[in-house]
């Protein structure tokens, strides 16, 4: 892709090229009243990444409001790059899941790569080590050789990222559906430690201090990523992909530990902020709005990967493994020691200004300025229509099935070699979910448990959903995933402590899809009040379909629950022959 | 008999992370002169005597199993090789 | 004794080790950076798992240029302990330190469980405290373990009992199933297997220890006469 | 300036699991006419003007870190490009 003449902003408007970028008539047109003129393509860009689903949760956030989200122990609950829950002696857990649904559908090994990698950057930048790892798989069923390739690569691909920075993979879950043949979902979640006294937010605070840039250098590589993860999959979406992200899992691993010492050591830094979807822009804006200031930048500055990049194309790359910094003026030369002794470069290329504005410059020119509230805030929120599907009624009326069984033998047989309920080992003999000599209960039992070294306690964590629940019934189905979660975590001797959740679904503006979305949500906010455990971040997900097919809705649940004593771990499997086996509950 | 090189490159704006690790290597070895590396595969395929077009063929296999069309490239050379 | 804990960018059992070492052992331990110059300081020299600079191009290849590998290969000269695990390992072979090479698994998949391995020598300084044939539980995770070496190299590490660990149940096709091979002269140690994951009940296996506690006691025992005789 | 291509491609003494996991997917795709499948590495190393030999260099470069010789042989291509 070599940089052609853009269009101007009568033809972006004239000819309606917006659209291409995900923005409808509507919101093109408040854009218009916003900023009192027609934007620029470098501007218009912004705004579709800025208020794309993906960033801004512009269908999903009646919906999130649901949720409880306070709680005694939490510190920090959504809106950060993850959430915070205390867990006593001045430490607390932090985490957070997050999709790469469309990359993986596009590249499963990069795409499911690059979700680790994600969320890895997610949960460091707040200041955070990173002790695990888990995640949450979703194909259709194991048959088609594509189906087959999708998944090998997928679990490869979260093998080669998690195993060569060295955070254990602990856990996940894999379920093989028909409704998701098109679609897979690929959520990857997080867990980190901090000590109270590190806990860093992602602002821009102080007029004149430096913003800097550490890490990969900017290629064109995932432009209009944030676009193309809130549209549905068509026969045509191979031809609009954006260039791959591939991930790079060694400068993470540098990027990681260097970030980490200028947390806990540089007082030079106010802020600290990971380039995820959407990268520079949603990076500087989210910083700038959140502290009520503004950023310039100049964009000649930005490390670049290839030759002549635009100011479009800079701002909405997506590649992998950047970090943007504020850091008090005069005073970088201290933050740039740090990323030295890693081999990183930190530059300056930009600084914190007193007009709430997000200014770029590109070879000496202006060549875009937004409010950045209009970018990171003001977003139009939808109350989407919704409506109970037809399929739904009908089940309400069916007699309810009774499976008739002949040989219990034959039938447990049976269940155990459907592949979703069949071991797993496969798939985790490939993780390395022992690297950091914490992990005291591996994968293969309810969930799974990491030490807290030093400590007498223990971290029990899990990630779990049975989509078809939801689909017979989102509401049911949305409390039995918080419940199965959390005895998950009460079987291995935790006490659940909060939730994070990625809701996977269709396409919300069928009435039909966001009803399954709202009463999920219902179904779960009840669960997490009635069990204490609020939930303090995650991600959304939509437009989950292929070809006009919506995959069951799958809000997958990750829990994290504390072992206050690590006498007090449980693992699932039976242990001596004479012992006695209770049934419990109803 | 053929003998066919196959070339497997990584596409020009994806990123290789393989290559810059190697010539960030080559330069603190003090090979400065080295501006650029990228890495790809070279596979040697060995194919016996048969009623098939050669470079369908291997147009196929490039296409389904040997590259990954979303972010490589590749190119192939063919030798007859005279079974002795 | 005092142990070094090499760090590699992109090394990531360093803290296991240095864990296993300083905690569970109890010796003196240090992490030291890959550009450090002198390890004269140093008793042992522990070579950690990881993937240092990326495992690009080939395992361990770039991380043997790094500075300090010209004083590992210093002390492995002057006869002190030099222990590779994992990565480790397969800088070690990079470096020329041990004979072969790394292959990928078999499998082309990567690794990660328990294995049983054999004790073959016992007579090292890196195994004195097992006995000769025990079998132990030591978990491996790798992707390139698949050890490799002609059959003049393989007749010289038998005739000469190089092969300090074999698994007994091969799990990434390992020339004559070996797990971790000595230099000649048998104070460098390559392994795929992690002992240092495996000090610890809570952690599942114990079996790891003795080898850290092997080449403390041979340590103490060569110091111990040394001294003596000055 | 120059462009270096190097091949590096496992000893033929040296069992290949890639090349031979290659070979079987082929035939399992039924491409059986297939009688071997090696894998190896391609680079291309982009080298800027300056007072040196480049086979000098490119050989020392393959036998020192792009190739390890214990299992692994190389060759190499120079081409010469002038600047535009
Ligand atoms: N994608 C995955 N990644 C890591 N571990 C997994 C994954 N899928 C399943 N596991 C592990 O396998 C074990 C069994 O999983 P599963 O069959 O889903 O059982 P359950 O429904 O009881 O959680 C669990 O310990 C789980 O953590």
């Amino acid at each position: 892709m070599l940089s052609h003449q853009e269009p101007s902003d009568q033809q972006i408007k004239e000819q309606r090229l917006y659209r291409e970028m995900g923005l409808s008539d509507n919101e093109f047109e408040l854009i218009q009243s916003i900023i009192g003129r027609l934007p620029n393509w470098t501007e218009t860009g912004l705004f579709s990444v800025m208020w794309s689903e993906h960033c801004s949760y512009k269908n999903s956030k009646p919906v999130l409001r649901k949720f409880p989200v306070e709680g005694k122990h939490v510190l920090q609950g959504p809106g950060e790059g993850a959430g915070i829950v205390d867990i006593g002696d001045g430490q607390a857990v932090v985490f957070k899941i997050e999709s790469h649904n469309h990359p993986s559908a596009i590249e499963p090994y990069q795409g499911a790569a690059t979700g680790v990698g994600g969320i890895i950057r997610d949960v460091f930048s707040m200041g955070a080590r990173p002790i695990a790892l888990l995640n949450s798989l979703r194909f259709g069923e194991l048959e088609s050789e594509r189906v087959k390739y999708l998944f090998e690569q997928v679990v490869a691909g979260i093998a080669g990222y998690g195993n060569c920075i060295g955070i254990p993979t602990v856990g996940g879950e894999v379920q093989f559906d028909a409704s998701y043949e098109g679609n897979p979902l690929v959520n990857a979640m997080c867990v980190g430690l901090i000590d109270h006294k590190d806990i860093k937010k992602g602002q821009a605070h102080g007029i004149g201090n430096s913003v800097m840039y550490v890490g990969a250098k900017t290629g064109r590589d995932g432009i209009h990523g944030a676009t193309f993860a809130s549209e549905e999959l068509t026969d045509a979406s191979e031809e609009k992909r954006p260039a791959v992200q591939v991930g790079d899992p060694f400068m993470e691993k540098l990027l990681m530990e260097a970030c980490l010492e200028v947390i806990q050591g540089c007082d030079a830094l106010v802020g600290i902020q990971d380039m995820g979807a959407a990268g520079l822009t949603s990076s500087s804006a989210e910083m700038a709005s959140k502290a009520g200031v503004g950023i310039e930048m100049n964009l000649d500055l930005v490390p670049q990967r290839e030759t002549g990049m635009t100011a479009y194309e800079m701002m909405l790359s997506e590649s992998q493994e950047r970090m943007l910094l504020v850091v008090e003026k005069g005073r970088e030369h201290e933050a740039a020691a740090y990323f030295e002794k890693w081999d990183l470069d930190a530059v300056t290329i930009g600084s914190v200004i007193d007009e709430k504005v997000l200014r770029l410059l590109h070879h000496g020119e202006v060549v875009a300025e937004l409010p950045v509230d209009a970018l990171a805030e003001d977003a139009p929120v939808y109350n989407k229509p919704s409506s109970e599907p037809a399929y739904f009624a009908e089940f309400q009326t069916a007699d309810p099935y009774v499976p008739e069984i002949d040989s219990y033998k034959e039938t447990l047989l049976q269940l155990l070699s459907q592949p979703t309920i069949a071991s797993k080992e496969w798939v985790f003999n490939q993780y390395d979910y022992m690297v950091r000599t914490n992990t005291a209960v591996a994968p293969g039992s309810d969930a799974a448990v990491v030490r807290i070294r030093g400590k007498e306690k223990a971290l029990a964590m899990t990630t779990d959903c049975n989509s078809r629940y939801l689909y017979l019934d989102p509401e049911v189905g949305g409390k039995i995933a918080v419940a199965e979660a959390a005895r998950n975590l009460v079987c291995s001797g935790a006490k659940p402590l909060a939730v994070t959740d990625c809701l996977n679904f269709g396409n919300p503006e069928k009435p039909e899809i966001f009803w399954q979305l709202e009463k999920a949500a219902d179904g779960m906010s009840a669960a997490c009040r009635k069990l204490e455990t609020p939930v303090i971040g995650g991600n959304v997900s939509l437009y989950n379909e292929t070809n006009g097919v919506a995959v069951y809705p799958t809000p997958v649940i990750g829990m994290v629950g504390l072992i206050e004593n690590i006498e007090h771990i449980t693992t699932q499997h039976f242990k001596n022959a004479g012992d006695l086996i209770y049934l419990v509950g109803e | 008999m053929y003998k066919v090189k196959v070339f497997v490159t990584l596409k020009e704006s994806v990123l290789d992370p393989q290559g810059s690790a190697v010539k960030g290597s080559l330069h603190k070895m003090s090979h400065t002169e080295v501006s650029d590396v990228r890495i790809g595969k070279y596979l040697e395929l060995t194919f016996e005597e048969g009623d098939y077009d050669i470079d369908e063929k291997v147009n196929e296999m490039c296409r389904k199993l040997l590259s990954n069309p979303v972010i490589e490239d590749y190119t192939y050379e063919v030798e007859e090789v005279v079974a002795q | 004794m005092r142990f070094a804990v090499i760090v590699f960018p992109g090394s990531n059992c360093d803290t296991d080790m240095y864990h296993a070492v300083a905690d569970t052992l109890g010796s003196e331990a240090e992490y030291v950076w890959h550009t450090e110059r002198d390890l004269s300081r140093f008793d042992g020299i522990l070579l950690p798992g990881g993937f240092s600079y990326g495992d690009y191009l080939r395992t361990g290849a770039i991380a043997r240029f790094a500075n300090v590998m010209e004083e590992v290969v210093k002390a492995a000269n002057a006869g002190k302990p030099v222990l590779g695990v994992c990565n480790g390992f397969q800088i070690l072979l990079e470096a020329g330190l041990l004979p072969g090479a790394m292959r990928r698994n078999e499998s082309l998949k990567f690794i990660c469980r328990p294995e049983k391995l054999v004790v073959e020598n016992n007579a090292t300084m890196f195994t004195n405290s097992y006995e000769k044939g025990e079998v132990i539980t030591i978990p491996v995770a790798h992707g390139e373990g698949n050890y490799f070496c002609d059959d003049d190299a393989l007749q010289e590490l038998e005739k000469n009992n190089q092969i300090v660990f074999r698994y007994a149940s091969n799990p990434n096709g390992s020339v004559a199933d070996i797990a971790g091979i000595t230099n000649r002269a048998g104070n460098v140690l390559g392994m795929m297997p992690h002992p240092e994951r495996a000090v610890e009940k809570l952690l599942g296996s114990e079996d790891g220890l003795k080898l850290f506690q092997s080449i403390v006691k041979s340590w103490r025992e060569s110091h111990v006469i040394s001294s003596g005789t000055k």
